[in-house]
């Protein structure tokens, strides 16, 4: 198969029901199913039936749902009983429309979501609903051919959705995460294609490392350069990972990411076992994610159908086998190290590096980890080339960033911006601010691993370099926004305990040293604690910092630190007499 | 003994630790170069024929150029690299680190039967420890001694895992593990049940050799009476290894 | 010299061993397996107990201990059976900066049980999660596996309260 | 091999001339006390033997179990604290210590660490008591609770209530620990004891 063979499939699926004029597309992403999306798709399908047939001569819509979009009658529609599938399409006042299921549109505080958009046209260019109710559905089917229903109306020219831009998210919300042909049709496993027929792995690694893309895990290390080093490594066998842990209390990018485009995830991790030559991958995700790994499995196993995972991909010498494999319930094991101990069927603790997995990983071989958020960004960089990726973002941040916008401000949910957006937009413009009138008092970025950013470094722009600078991480992308009644002494100590009982209890520095940082920091939050205990807090996070095993150690004190720098005095306030 | 001759295909690299100039095998660790130069350097998992835990943090080195710092057991030395064993910074680091241990559980050390004999206490006195600046946790933990010849005392193990390696990689009995995480951790044989009652457990005595304090012991031994000998070890992993 | 392992025969003619067998086999009785076997066991008894252990062990050739360390590392598996409901409560940061801490306090009162922990009459386990990935319906809870979003304790007790 | 055995004492081997042997206007005064301990380290201190006597050239005790006087003077040079921190008592007395002495030693593994003493800390004190006073007793089984200081909930280490300036661990500290710790204050210096002692020596 090569490029041209593909597009004209992607043409087939576009056109396969030409008399299909719109969609009604429902958030089937977890945040929404959870305040009651599914029975909303339900009454939508209900209201569908419902409106009077068309007129003689028109064509009769499936209500039954075709039983096809994939040829695949035994994998649509078994969702999780959730019922993404059974699309229906209805013609009302000379349009066609279908309800469709699809992943997150972000805006998860409205949920759910509903938009109403032309068939295949982006999420800005929908007519989107939020809050929806099974009652609204006769409502929101009869604006298809009329003016928006104004009580239900959801603006997608507000800053929440002007304000981003979507190259991760571009298909979320929009397809049918269930649906390979759906993913196919707008261009999907091209770049995996291209990069089979047309690209040596050699070029693979160049627009990559030419993209200056950065692991979205945390850490951002240098992607490119991470490839290439498992690349040059001798051996026959290589492992790609896609590390799919996501723990940081507060983020839920992957967790969107592979629930509404698992597809493109795949693709990425094709890509890269592609370019440094491997030929088994494994998913490592979360357990506590089941629609993610319920919608990874059906894609998997249809990519696998189609001829895109498994042996000869596409009609070339690549083999590509991926499996997933489920974590359960360790934060520890998002570590690198830990996650491939993991695999193996271990405890999650991990191993002093070097040697790094790049060297030495899975079962001893070279190994590639990143995680979702990164394997997501390879098909539009081999698309579009490495010099575009480039364009967008600061010097050494490129491209977007995915956040999980959440605590207390207006619009909660999941946002995409080019690095170097300013924190102050990201959170007065697209996050709509802090409702309850309010002051804001901080953001908290990095998760446990990162810190809080005060008032006065709100014009920061976002990217890695930045946010190193006020003491805290990019991290995977969590950002909780508190306001001026937050505890910053109780938020450091919230995040101590977290790290506390996530502890795999290897390391003697972060094993019992965060018992003793958490300890003073309920001393402090108590009242009990004088000016010797904050010396003896602060020299502790030294030495975590600097003698743990692994990152959760050596990270563990950051949010302690982080709120000493920018809130110290509500820790004096709270100490008693000397 | 002589050190055994280095393989064909090992380079020997020079180095230098604390400012002396050493040669070694390019695939020796920091620790072992030290060990052989009698350059002392803190350890508590670390122990010569098993394989590497890395875990206890005590044998942290600076290296010239290098931000962080690295376990001298689990770092290969390297052509020109410059190793510094004996900061002030590792210092106040090592001693932190020895008081997290003793406050973490009950050690002890006047009524101990390991007393003048451990490890951890040895390891207190040459890190200059003379005081514990954290408070002690104060737990709670059990002690079995439902073995006929060999006794178990939660409150004083430190997790190093020794008694594991011991009897996975040079007993082959795999009878102990570690079970929870975090600070819930703890030493298990089989389904951790009653060490006495294990269906594995060879009673070979290996993990009481090589346990560092007094969380593994004979029966029948009081205060200060348990002199550990582990000079077993080194033979049977060579010997392991050869085949 | 070759030492042939034995497995071990199915604990007893319970439907639910084959299932366990089945995801053992699917990996070729490796022990890598042991983290996928153990899910398969709780997926199909709810929790992992001796006899269990026990038969993964012997299948896979590991030790005891192995299989419990790995048992007790990881939070999802139980030892124990759960109580006939489960309320999970998301101590999350967005759902702690939004009151999760106070959930966890009204139902820890009420029903005299911590988290971890299952009501004397085996009606209640209280369990926290790390986060749910519902951030956006903060504090939310999962009871009996359906998500709760934006709940108050009066809201979480009514609803605890009608539960059989 | 014998590293684990305690470093041999390095102390001075006579202890420094003073200015005017005989003007005791520059004694070091000492005051002594044992909290919850087993008066095992004042034992320690007496071991000492006829370096006793050199020693006395140079210190004054004004305040010990060891002599008579009854109460703690307002300024003392040196103090001396042995055993742990467990009841009312013990607290006042260390934070007096505290008031009134300008070094003050933390002396033996019990004011050092809690040592035995805090062995009953993992237990709630109505446990503690409750065994000592009513389930081992056949004989009017009692708590006492007049005369006798209450019990803190826990026992901690001096260091944990007050201030401590230099730290003599051991159970007890050997009687050349103790000189050699002595020695340097009377020399001016500061000691660092893991020379010489060390937790359980």
């Amino acid at each position: 198969m090569n490029l041209d063979d593909l597009a004209d499939k992607a043409e087939e699926y576009r056109n396969q029901d030409p008399d299909i004029t719109h969609e009604a597309r429902v958030c089937m992403a977890a945040s929404c199913q959870s305040s009651g999306a599914p029975e909303v798709m339900a009454a939508l399908h209900r209201a569908l039936t419902a409106i009077p047939p068309p007129a003689p001569g028109e064509r009769q819509g499936d209500v039954e749902g075709d039983a096809e979009r994939d040829g695949d009658s035994e994998g649509d529609g078994t969702m999780a009983g959730a019922g993404l599938a059974g699309p229906a399409d209805r013609v009302t006042r000379g349009h066609r429309c279908k309800v469709k299921g699809v992943g997150c549109m972000g805006l998860c505080s409205a949920g759910p979501l509903v938009a109403v958009a032309e068939k295949g046209a982006e999420l800005m260019a929908s007519t989107l609903y939020r809050e929806v109710r099974p009652e609204d559905a006769p409502a929101i089917l009869a604006s298809v051919a009329g003016p928006p229903v104004a009580r239900l109306h959801c603006p997608t020219d507000q800053p929440f959705f002007a304000r981003q831009q979507r190259i991760v998210l571009e298909n979320a919300g929009v397809i049918d995460p269930d649906s390979f042909k759906g993913y196919v049709a707008v261009g999907g496993y091209a770049p995996l294609v291209q990069a089979l027929t047309e690209m040596t792995p050699a070029e693979v690694l160049r627009e990559i490392t030419l993209s200056g893309l950065r692991g979205r895990g945390g850490g951002g290390y240098p992607t490119g350069l991470k490839w290439s080093t498992v690349a040059k490594m001798p051996g026959e066998r290589k492992f790609v990972i896609c590390n799919a842990d996501e723990g940081d209390p507060g983020a839920f990018m992957d967790r969107a990411v592979l629930e509404s485009d698992p597809h493109r995830v795949l693709e990425g991790m094709a890509i890269a076992a592609y370019a440094i030559g491997a030929a088994k991958g494994y998913v490592y995700v979360r357990a506590e994610y089941p629609l993610a790994v319920e919608r990874l499995t059906t894609a998997i196993r249809k990519a696998k159908r189609a001829g895109f995972l498994g042996g000869k991909i596409a009609e070339t010498p690549f083999s590509f086998e991926v499996e997933i494999r489920l974590g359960a319930g360790a934060f520890v094991c998002g570590e690198e190290t830990a996650l491939m101990a993991s695999i193996e069927g271990n405890r999650g603790q991990p191993r002093p590096r070097p040697p790094y997995p790049a060297e030495s990983g899975l079962w001893g071989c070279p190994t590639l980890i990143n995680n979702v958020e990164t394997f997501a960004n390879i098909a539009p960089i081999v698309r579009h080339g490495g010099a575009w990726f480039a364009g967008i973002g600061t010097e050494k941040s490129k491209g977007t960033k995915v956040f999980a916008l959440a605590g207390t401000i207006e619009n909660t949910g999941l946002i995409e911006v080019p690095m170097g957006t300013r924190l102050r937009d990201i959170i007065t413009a697209i996050g709509g601010g802090i409702p309850g009138g309010r002051a804001f008092k901080a953001v908290q970025t990095g998760g446990p691993s990162g810190g809080c950013i005060p008032a006065e470094h709100l014009d920061i722009p976002v990217d890695y370099d930045g946010l190193k600078t006020l003491g805290t991480i990019m991290g995977s992308g969590g950002m909780i926004v508190m306001d001026e009644t937050a505890d910053m002494v109780d938020v450091a100590r919230y995040f101590m305990e977290f790290c506390m009982s996530e502890s795999c209890g290897k390391c003697v520095p972060c094993r019992a040293g965060t018992q003793q940082l958490h300890a003073l920091l309920d001393k402090i939050a108590k009242g009990e604690a004088r000016h010797q205990d904050l010396a003896l807090l602060e020299e502790l996070c030294e030495v975590v910092q600097a003698t743990s095993l692994c990152g959760l150690g050596q990270t563990a004190p950051n949010p302690v630190l982080s709120t000493l720098r920018f809130f110290r005095d509500e820790y004096e306030a709270k100490l008693c007499a000397p | 003994m002589p050190p055994p001759p280095t393989p064909a295909n090992v380079r020997v690299v020079t180095l230098t630790i604390d400012g002396q100039d050493l040669s070694a095998r390019a695939d020796e660790t920091i620790i072992e170069v030290c060990r052989e130069n009698q350059i002392p350097i803190p350890s508590l998992c670390y122990l010569d024929g098993l394989s590497i835990w890395g875990a206890c943090r005590l044998c942290l080195v600076e290296i010239a150029g290098q931000g962080r710092l690295f376990a001298a057991c689990a770092t290969q030395v390297a052509e020109g690299m410059q190793v510094l064993t004996n900061t002030e910074r590792l210092r106040r680091y090592r001693r932190t680190i020895v008081e997290l241990l003793f406050a973490e559980r009950s050690h002890i050390c006047s009524v101990c039967v390991s007393n003048g004999h451990c490890e951890l206490q040895h390891l207190a006195q040459t890190c200059g420890v003379d005081h514990v600046r954290v408070p002690y946790r104060q737990a709670r933990y059990q002690m079995d001694s439902s073995h006929e010849l060999f006794r178990l005392d939660h409150n004083r193990c430190i997790l190093c895992t020794r008694c594991v390696r011991v009897c996975d990689e040079i007993e082959g009995a795999h009878t102990w593990d570690l079970m929870g995480r975090g600070s819930d951790c703890l030493v298990i044989t089989d389904l951790a049940q009653p060490w006495g009652d294990s269906e594995t457990c060879t009673g070979c005595g290996k993990c009481v050799q090589v346990c560092p304090t007094g969380a593994l012991v004979k029966q029948g031994t009081s205060a200060g009476e348990m002199v550990k000998d582990q000079h077993f070890l080194p033979i049977l992993a060579r010997r392991r290894q050869a085949r | 010299m070759t030492l042939l392992q034995t497995r071990p025969p199915l604990p007893s003619d319970d439907k639910r061993w084959k299932l366990v067998n089945a995801t053992m086999r699917r990996n070729g009785y490796a022990g890598h397996a042991l983290i996928e076997t153990l899910h398969s066991v709780q997926d199909a008894f709810g929790f992992l107990d001796e006899t269990a252990m026990r038969f993964v062990a012997g299948s896979l050739d590991l030790s005891l201990s192995k299989v419990y360390g790995v048992a007790t590392f990881y939070h999802l598996f139980l030892l124990k059976p759960k109580g006939r409901h489960a309320c999970v409560v998301c101590t999350g940061t967005a759902c702690y900066i939004k009151g999760a801490r106070g959930l966890v306090e009204a139902i820890q009162e009420r029903y005299a049980v911590r988290p971890g922990e299952t009501t004397p009459d085996g009606r209640l386990s209280l369990l926290t999660a790390r986060c749910v990935g519902s951030c956006g319906l903060a504090p939310a809870v999962v009871l009996d596996g359906a998500m709760q979003g934006n709940q108050t304790a009066g809201q979480v007790l009514a609803k605890l309260e009608r539960l059989d | 091999m014998n590293r684990l055995s305690v470093a041999t004492v390095v102390a001075p081997a006579s202890l420094p001339p003073m200015a005017g042997e005989t003007g005791s206007m520059n004694k070091l005064s000492v005051a002594t006390a044992w909290l919850d301990g087993c008066s095992g380290c004042h034992m320690s201190f007496l071991d000492l033997d006829e370096r006793l006597v050199d020693l006395v050239r140079y210190l004054d005790i004004l305040y010990s179990p060891l002599v008579d006087a009854k109460h703690l003077p307002e300024r003392v040079d040196v103090g001396i604290l042995e055993g742990s921190v467990s009841n009312a008592d013990d607290l006042r007395q260390a934070q007096a210590f505290r008031d009134r002495c300008r070094i003050l030693i933390s002396l033996g593994d019990c004011a050092v660490n809690g040592n035995v003493p805090s062995m009953r800390n993992p237990y709630p004190l109505a446990a503690v008591l409750d065994r000592a006073y009513r389930e081992n007793v056949t004989l009017q089984p009692q708590v006492p609770r007049v005369g006798v200081p209450a019990l803190l909930p826990r026992v901690r280490p001096l260091h944990e209530v007050v201030a401590v300036d230099v730290f003599v661990p051991g159970c007890p500290p050997p009687a050349d620990a103790i000189f050699y710790v002595l020695s340097e204050l009377i020399a001016g210096r500061t000691p660092d004891s893991t020379q010489v002692t060390r937790f359980g020596a």
